[in-house]
């Protein structure tokens, strides 16, 4: 085994005669945080749910740590250590912040059928523990006071931290996040920014896709980037940030950011 | 059961009924239930006693249900002032609330009830008459003719009078249908009768019986026999059979003899044989029973006031207020299931359909 | 799951995958497959290799009653004439069911409700027809010829109003109250409004089954032993005509559109100007209006109405519906052409005790490699 | 940062607890204090039905009893449908299973199939085979729908729902075909289980086993109690565990629930499991005390009335549905059957016969009552549904929806985001 | 007068209170901006002109037409148009059958027919996805066509709720360069935005949306200068 997490060995991903990812590998070192940056439609989502096991990639494979994952399904992903936010937000919206997090560690328990039926004290230890641990998730996303509230009835921001907490939850050696800042102030993108990094420093890898320049080019070590399903660059962001074709196809004038 | 005395009269004595009388089976159940009603008017008391009737609707949801049928088995044993109930309708419910109501025990009297098994003992019965009652003496009768007779009696009718050698037979897949239709075969078989196709349908789910009358057709069926009661749509089989197949329907007297077949079958209605387990009421010309009938129709003027069992469950009204009688005559501290079973030795005169005569002769309607 | 630890499942999952050597081809071909309808539901259902397995069962198991019913067929005294008669009665009760069936999924597909007490619409039509017919004085025999059909065109086409305007009705009392409720929350009020319907039903012409005088000429037309009535080519033709109106006015028409939109995001719909409230009483008042012409053809053709027909009819005609992808207007008139054809059949080649469990059987195959029906689509859920 | 918006005091820690050794009672809680009454209410029951009836209240007791079979019933498929949100319109399906179960194993039945051989299991044990079996039958009948969503799953459970009555009638050989099973076995409770004190020397001084029978009431109507206990606690434990999170999740979001490591597959299969398991609890009951089982009373209208309970009493919410479910049994059961009689005696005593007597197409008072019940039905459902649409006692989320829906707007739109 | 005006708007969702007494202006031919954190209550804003909500205090007139409680097609047919957050497409509908809806309440065929070219002209991404299922796109094709629909309706007034989101830093400039050209062609915008620098830039005017009250307003320039609003908007 090597110092790669993840390996995305040539994935082709197609529907029907349109290729979204096209023949795309690339590594993700552990500990590191790596960005995946596109246009819209290149297929940066499309890698995310093949990695995670939605879609099987139609030609390729893809290792986590040094097994073959791909064509496993995405609960066995989850158990094998990759945990995800989804672009547009997808909690459990009539269950408490608390209770989505709990659902989060759903596969480090143990608590078999019966334990659960007759309240075994083996399952309330562990449900005592889920608890505490569930409580010390949303504190280290910052929003612990909203515990008690249904995840529909947070706003937008703290919807998507406590996302990251329900994704925190399940112990993940890799965490993939599909545009984490989108729809942040500034503000709420520098204390995400700082989130992230302490999840990294915490020993979790960082896999993230992100159309804010800014938080990008601060934040990750290396950032491959798709364009039309196809690998047009990678690299450190100073690398990417002045490869002509990524300004051409992506970056536009912000690429000065 | 027991009777109660007070008031003005010696007491008050309440015969209940137990039959579906909500949804689609009300079309048998609530004449039936009108025909105890109109029994009970036409003899308010008996021998000082004021009687009374309770009807019970044993269906759920517009189906009968066992469970409701136990429950309002349950609530007569409770209740001191019933001392006696006509019904049910379905043998299944027959089957839940005999082992109740015989541990009582409390006489029933069944005008519709034709399974053999709830007092004929065959090697088949499943379970025996004996232990469906538990142990208790016997408090279940009935006036019906039994599926093991009247399908027999059509296989011989249209094998030695009517000649034929090739039947399509049907049944509707309930009960009653099936068990005629089943023991027609038996006995249309034996007779040497060939039988080009059987088939039960769906009541429920069955509007188009086409492919069924081509299936007979193309057999060249001489005659169709189908086991069914009117609601389950034998004489819509026979309307449809118009410009298909034109040859006779037989069938138990579920339908064949229940004049909304006639409608049912509409322009098509000709060509109908039925067995009867007694002789028809409506179709016959007993005097005794046709007065009895057009004092009914006078009360109860809607075609639909009178279906399959209407006045059979009439005669078990008779039957039981006459037991009644006998009961207080015999001064038998309101053991009515004697009187009702020795009811049946003895010669009636007085009921419309004279039809547990004809079976109390048969000696079939008690397995005491 | 409970019950297997973390790794096991994994572990084997894996080791199956070793042994799986597949060419690139191989997976690329039943990849296709997937995106063809399987794969949007690829989350939440067993692993391949199971799903293989019951494919080939499956295959199996259909193939072997396919031949049962051929031999059937081949050995049967006068095969071709009774195999096209049963083709034509199958026909002319699936074309019923289509078109009870398109009621329900018109419904299903802008409210996603399972609307129990459209079958029952259907029952109130043909009762509304037959007192129309009756007070007439029509009757087999007194009035007949084709002359007929000018008096039976204007007493459908009032049933089929005054259908629409009792759906409509049904939908503003017990419907759009809820619209915002849990999802089962109308379903319990159409299971009511069903009683209720059963039980005016019931109060107004009684518990038996009522005739319907056979109006429709008669006349028919007899080819290799096969005879088609004239009542048989009536209900199928005037069935798939509609059928084929409806689907042109749906896909075409700017109401169409707008159901199609209300059905699939209302607020989005009312955004674009779209006034919701009457788009889903359109579509109900047209589902109905439907009903009643199923109502009024059912009286015709099967000779018979009662008050609760509609609770079997109903439930093999959102069968149908179902079958053939609800929602889908195409799909509803095939799945009802499906099922009253596989019905023929099986009535007239096996035993008719197990038809219904054959057709849920079916269904059940069918949805389980077409998990959104016959001519049903999923859109993939995006992440 | 919007928190003040959203934030809301949490509720009091302590204040409305009674502590009892491990437990805590919390008198604040919506659903402790209808489990205390209902509790309290089933323990009362007998005496003041007895009380009330004047020493009368064996039937009313029993019908108690019946409708713990409902219960049971409601609050299995309040597991499939309300925990795990899957639509399921065939439970009778595995009612009839559990019922079954209990005929074929319980009585001479299977001497009459090409075994030869009658089985007579104790009740006791049967009511864990029951469970066992009914729980296997709704994990099998499960398998084929898992790949299904929404809807098209609750169409292949009723399609279950409409096959397994028929299979049951047409296999006549096994089954007793459509005359059904009868003559079924008692549960017997051995004296020394229930103890000398039980059955005192009634004949010969000597202790005996107590049978239960309709003689006896009580008997039946505590072992259901205990049964339902057994459910409700075990449910409940169940609804806040890692099982019921996942059930919740994947009602919520499936996907987000398979990228969570729940297993939809097995999880959904559980639900179904659970469903049935409950339902062969109840199978086995319903068979014993009935001692009949028949194929024409495990239809679809079985299905949809356990449906219309759960809704009824609030979908979820575990004692809602306890509540909706006796109040719906109590309509069906008892006050609509029993109301033309009641029209009948109320007529009687108040001196209006005359509009009790038929006359041409009246077909008096008490009988049209009697011809309204179907009416009735429809219009009790569909104006609860009106008047409360999360049912009578509705789960904390469905309360939320109930509002949000009543405020967004009069117009009917959406207030939640799609 | 204005053209758009709220008059101390009060919304609330369940029991929770969304805006508090919101009042703003949108004159003809401006671009105004909504700022304002998660939660603050832009979205509701917007949605209670659509009518998609009802104020429970205040009155909304457009064109001095009280629409407070006008059904949100009523609003739509008057001429007020949105493109909803969350992009809010009919996901089984085609791209094209999706403008097409945009262009529901319009009867010119001949119009619908040259909005849809200059949709097609601005997205060149979305012509080439048009006969596409809505659903399957990826989320900035979803929000380009989202904008596209919007501008199908040929609206008297156009509110945009978070244009930018989730789209590529170019396609961002050619959203903006999109709004200052509709805005040129007479149509006033209403801008619900994330990206305060460039929200405020094309601004003519600004609210500042806090918890659900307005705390700031004026000039766009003039607000980019402002040292609350460069802190807590502008990451400066
Ligand atoms: N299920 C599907 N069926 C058909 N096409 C799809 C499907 N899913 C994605 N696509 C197409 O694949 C391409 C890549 O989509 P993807 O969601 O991966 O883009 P993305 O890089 O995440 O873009 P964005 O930044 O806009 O989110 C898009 O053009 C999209 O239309
Ligand atoms: N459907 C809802 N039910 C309950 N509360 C809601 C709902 N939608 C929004 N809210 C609350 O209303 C307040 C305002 O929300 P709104 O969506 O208007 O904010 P916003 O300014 O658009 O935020 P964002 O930038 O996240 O889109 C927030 O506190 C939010 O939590
Ligand atoms: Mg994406
Ligand atoms: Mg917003």
């Amino acid at each position: 085994m090597n110092g790669n997490i993840l390996e995305i060995r040539k994935v082709t991903k197609q529907f029907g005669g349109l290729v979204a990812v096209d023949d795309v590998a690339f590594a993700v070192r552990r500990g590191e945080i790596f960005a995946l940056i596109g246009p819209n439609g290149a297929g940066k989502t499309t890698l995310f749910n093949c990695i995670t096991g939605i879609y099987p990639p139609t030609m390729g494979s893809i290792y986590f740590d040094g097994r073959d994952i791909s064509g496993s399904r995405p609960h066995q992903v989850a158990q094998m250590g990759i945990a995800r936010t989804f672009q547009n937000i997808r909690l459990f919206p009539f269950m408490t912040a608390l209770d989505n997090v709990k659902v989060g560690q759903h596969v480090r328990m143990k608590a078999k059928l019966w334990d659960a039926m007759l309240k075994t004290p083996r399952e309330r230890k562990e449900e005592v523990r889920v608890r505490d641990r569930a409580y010390e998730l949303l504190r280290y996303v910052g929003i612990e006071r909203f515990a008690d509230h249904y995840a529909r009835n947070l706003p937008y921001g703290q919807q998507r931290r406590l996302e990251v907490a329900r994704a925190l939850a399940t112990d993940p050696k890799l965490l993939l996040l599909d545009e984490p800042a989108a729809g942040f102030t500034p503000q709420e993108k520098v204390q995400l920014m700082k989130l992230v990094e302490k999840i990294v420093a915490d020993g979790v890898t960082v896999f993230l896709i992100e159309h804010d320049m800014r938080v990008v080019m601060s934040i990750s070590k290396r950032i491959c980037v798709l364009d039309h399903g196809e690998e047009i660059a990678l690299g450190p962001p100073d690398v990417v940030r002045s490869n002509q074709r990524v300004i051409e196809a992506y970056l536009g004038s912000q690429g000065g950011h | 059961g027991g009777t109660t005395g007070g008031g003005s009269s010696k007491g008050t004595i309440v015969i209940a009924s137990d039959y579906p009388a909500s949804g689609g089976e009300a079309s048998t159940g609530i004449p039936e239930q009108q025909a105890v009603a109109f029994a009970v008017s036409q003899h308010q008391t008996i021998k000082g006693f004021t009687i009374q009737y309770k009807p019970f609707d044993d269906a759920i949801n517009g189906v009968h249900d066992p469970q409701k049928g136990a429950q309002n088995a349950t609530t007569m044993a409770g209740d001191s002032s019933i001392v006696a109930m006509v019904g049910p309708n379905n043998s299944n419910v027959a089957k839940a609330m005999i082992p109740i109501l015989a541990a009582v025990p409390l006489a029933m009297v069944s005008p519709a009830n034709t399974n053999e098994c709830l007092t004929k003992s065959f090697s088949y019965c499943n379970p025996a008459p004996s232990e469906l009652r538990k142990g208790s003496t016997n408090n279940y009768f009935r006036i019906a003719g039994t599926d093991d007779q009247q399908g027999p009696a059509m296989a011989v009718y249209a094998h030695d009078t009517l000649k034929f050698t090739k039947a399509a037979i049907f049944s509707d897949n309930e009960t009653f249908g099936k068990g005629v239709a089943d023991n027609f075969q038996k006995k249309w078989t034996s007779l040497g009768g060939t039988v080009v196709v059987r088939n039960d349908y769906d009541a429920k789910n069955t509007s188009d019986f086409k492919t069924y009358i081509n299936s007979a057709k193309s057999g060249g069926a001489q005659f169709v026999y189908i086991g069914a009661t009117t609601g389950n749509k034998p004489c819509i089989f026979k309307a449809q059979m118009k410009g298909i197949l034109d040859v006779p329907l037989t069938g138990p007297d579920g339908f064949a003899l229940d004049p909304q077949c006639i409608k049912d079958a509409g322009d098509n209605a000709t060509n109908i044989y039925g067995t009867t387990a007694g002789s028809d009421p409506v179709a016959g010309n007993d005097p005794n029973a046709k007065s009895t009938i057009d004092a009914y129709k006078k009360v109860y003027s809607k075609p639909t006031d009178i279906a399959t069992y209407t006045f059979q469950s009439y005669d078990c009204a008779i039957l039981l207020i006459d037991a009644i009688g006998r009961a207080i005559d015999a001064n038998q501290n309101g053991d009515i299931t004697t009187p009702v079973f020795s009811y049946y030795q003895s010669d009636p005169t007085n009921t419309a359909t004279g039809g547990w005569k004809y079976l109390s002769s048969q000696g079939v309607t008690s397995s005491s | 799951m409970d019950g297997s630890p973390a790794g096991t499942t994994q572990d084997s999952a894996l080791a199956e995958k070793a042994e799986e050597v597949e060419d690139p081809a191989a997976i690329a071909a039943r990849d296709q497959a997937w995106t063809e309808g399987l794969m949007a539901v690829r989350a939440g259902m067993v692993g391949n290799r199971w799903v293989r397995l019951l494919r080939w069962l499956v295959l199996g198991v259909v193939i072997v009653v396919l031949l049962l019913m051929a031999r059937n067929i081949a050995t049967h005294s006068q095969p071709l004439a009774y195999f096209l008669q049963t083709i034509v009665y199958g026909l002319g009760s699936g074309s019923l069911y289509a078109l009870i069936a398109l009621g329900y999924t018109m419904v299903y597909g802008i409210i996603e409700l399972i609307n129990f007490a459209h079958a029952d619409v259907v029952t109130f039509g043909g009762f509304i027809s037959l007192s129309v017919v009756t007070a007439f004085g029509f009757k087999e025999g007194v009035v007949n010829g084709p002359l007929i059909l000018l008096a039976l065109v204007p007493i459908t086409a009032g049933t089929m109003l005054v259908c629409g305007l009792l759906n409509i009705t049904i939908e503003r009392v017990a419907y759009r109250p809820l619209r915002n409720a849990p999802r089962v929350s109308p379903l319990i009020t159409a299971a009511g409004m069903s009683f209720v319907l059963e039980g005016l039903m019931f109060l107004w012409k009684g518990p038996v089954n009522n005739h319907y005088p056979d109006l429709i000429p008669t006349g028919q037309l007899t080819l290799i032993g096969t005879t088609v009535r004239i009542k048989d080519a009536v209900v199928v033709v005037l069935a798939l005509l509609l059928v084929l109106a409806l689907d042109t006015f749906v896909t075409k028409s700017k109401l169409g559109k707008a159901m199609r939109a209300t059905a699939q995001d209302r607020d989005a719909a009312s955004l674009m100007g779209i006034d919701i409230n009457r788009t889903i009483a359109a579509t109900f008042f047209i589902g109905a209006v439907l009903a009643g012409f199923a109502g009024t053809m059912y009286g015709l053709y099967f000779g018979n109405i009662v008050f609760d027909l509609g609770f079997a009819t109903g439930l093999v005609a959102f069968t149908a519906a179902v079958l053939g992808g609800i929602g889908n207007i195409r799909g509803a008139a095939l799945g009802g052409l499906c099922i009253g054809m596989f019905e023929a059949f099986w009535n007239s080649y096996f035993v008719s005790a197990w038809t219904q469990v054959m057709i849920f059987v079916i269904l059940t195959l069918v949805l389980l490699f077409r998990p959104a029906g016959l001519l049903g689509m999923r859109v993939p859920d995006r992440t | 940062m919007s928190s003040a918006t959203v934030a809301r005091p949490r509720p009091g820690p302590r204040r409305g607890r009674i502590r009892i050794g491990r437990f805590t009672l919390n008198l604040r809680d919506r659903d402790t204090v209808i489990y205390l009454a209902l509790a309290i209410g089933a323990l009362a029951f007998p005496t003041v039905a007895d009380f009330v009836t004047g020493g009368a209240g064996g039937s009313i007791v029993l019908l108690a009893a019946d409708a713990g079979v409902y219960v049971l019933l409601a609050l299995g498929l309040n597991v499939v449908v309300g925990f795990a949100g899957l639509l399921d319109l065939g439970y009778a399906a595995f009612f009839a299973i559990g019922a079954y179960t209990y005929a074929l194993m319980a009585s001479g039945a299977l001497f009459h199939t090409p075994l030869h051989h009658a089985i007579h299991i104790p009740f006791w044990l049967l009511l864990v085979v029951g469970v066992m079996i009914a729980a296997t039958a709704g994990a099998l009948l499960g398998a084929p729908t898992l790949r299904l969503r929404g809807d098209y799953l609750a169409i292949v459970t009723l399609g279950f729902g409409e096959i397994v009555p028929r299979v049951f009638r047409n296999a006549g050989d096994w089954t007793g075909g459509i005359n059904g099973l009868s003559a079924l076995d008692n549960p017997v409770l051995p004296y020394w289980v229930d103890g000398p004190w039980a059955g005192v020397g009634e004949q010969f001084g000597i202790v005996k086993d107590l049978i239960f029978s309709v003689a006896n009431p009580t008997a039946w109507y505590v072992l259901m109690l205990i049964l339902v206990g057994i459910s409700v606690v075990m449910l409940n434990n169940l609804r806040k565990s890692r099982l019921g999170r996942a059930w919740m999740a994947i009602r919520e979001d499936e996907t987000a629930a398979q990228a969570m490591g729940i297993n939809t597959v097995s999880t959904k299969l559980l639900a179904f499991a659970m469903g049935a398991a409950t339902s062969g609890f109840a199978g086995c009951f319903y068979g014993a005390k009935l001692s009949l089982v028949s194929p024409e009373n495990f239809q679809f209208q079985v299905s949809i009335t356990i449906l219309v309970m759960i809704v009824l009493g609030g979908m979820g919410s575990m004692p809602g549905v306890i509540v909706g479910s006796l109040t719906v049994y109590l309509i069906l059961f008892k006050i609509l059957p029993d109301a033309p009689n009641q029209v009948h005696s109320l007529l009687a005593t108040t001196g209006f016969t005359a509009i009790d007597q038929p006359t041409g197409d009246w077909p008096g008072l008490g009988e049209f009552v009697s011809r309204l019940k179907f009416l009735l039905f429809g219009l009790i459902l569909v104006t609860t549904m009106l008047l409360r649409p999360g049912g009578l006692i509705p789960s904390r989320a469905e309360i939320d929806v109930e509002r949000a829906a009543k405020e967004t707007s009069a117009l009917g739109l959406e207030g939640a985001q799609g | 007068m204005a053209l758009l005006e709220l008059k101390g708007i009060d919304a609330f969702y369940a029991r929770i209170q969304a805006l508090h007494g919101v009042s703003l202006t949108v004159d003809r031919g401006e671009i105004v901006a909504l700022i304002g954190s998660n939660g603050a209550g832009k979205t509701t804003t917007l949605r209670t002109i659509s009518g998609l909500m009802h104020p429970a205090a205040g009155t909304i007139t457009f064109d001095g037409r009280d629409i407070s409680s006008t059904p949100p097609h009523r609003v739509v047919q008057l001429g007020i148009c949105q493109a909803p957050e969350g992009r809010r497409l009919f996901q089984r509908l085609t791209v094209q059958d999706n403008l097409e809806m945009g262009a529901y309440s319009r009867r010119d065929r001949g119009g619908i027919r040259d909005s849809l070219e200059k949709v097609f002209t601005l997205f060149p991404r979305v012509k080439e996805r048009r006969h596409q299922l809505a659903g399957t796109l990826s989320g900035g094709e979803q929000q380009m066509v989202a904008i596209s629909r919007a501008l199908m309706a040929n609206p008297r007034a156009l509110m945009l709720d978070e244009p930018s989101l989730g789209l590529a830093p170019l396609i961002v400039d050619t959203i903006f360069g999109i709004i200052n050209e509709i805005n040129s062609s007479g149509v006033p915008i209403l801008l619900v935005e994330q990206n305060a620098v460039k929200a405020l830039d094309v601004a003519h005017r600004a609210y500042v949306l806090e918890t659900g009250t307005i705390v700031q307003s004026g000039p766009g320039k003039e607000l980019a200068q402002s040292e609350e609003v460069q802190k807590a908007y502008l990451g400066i």
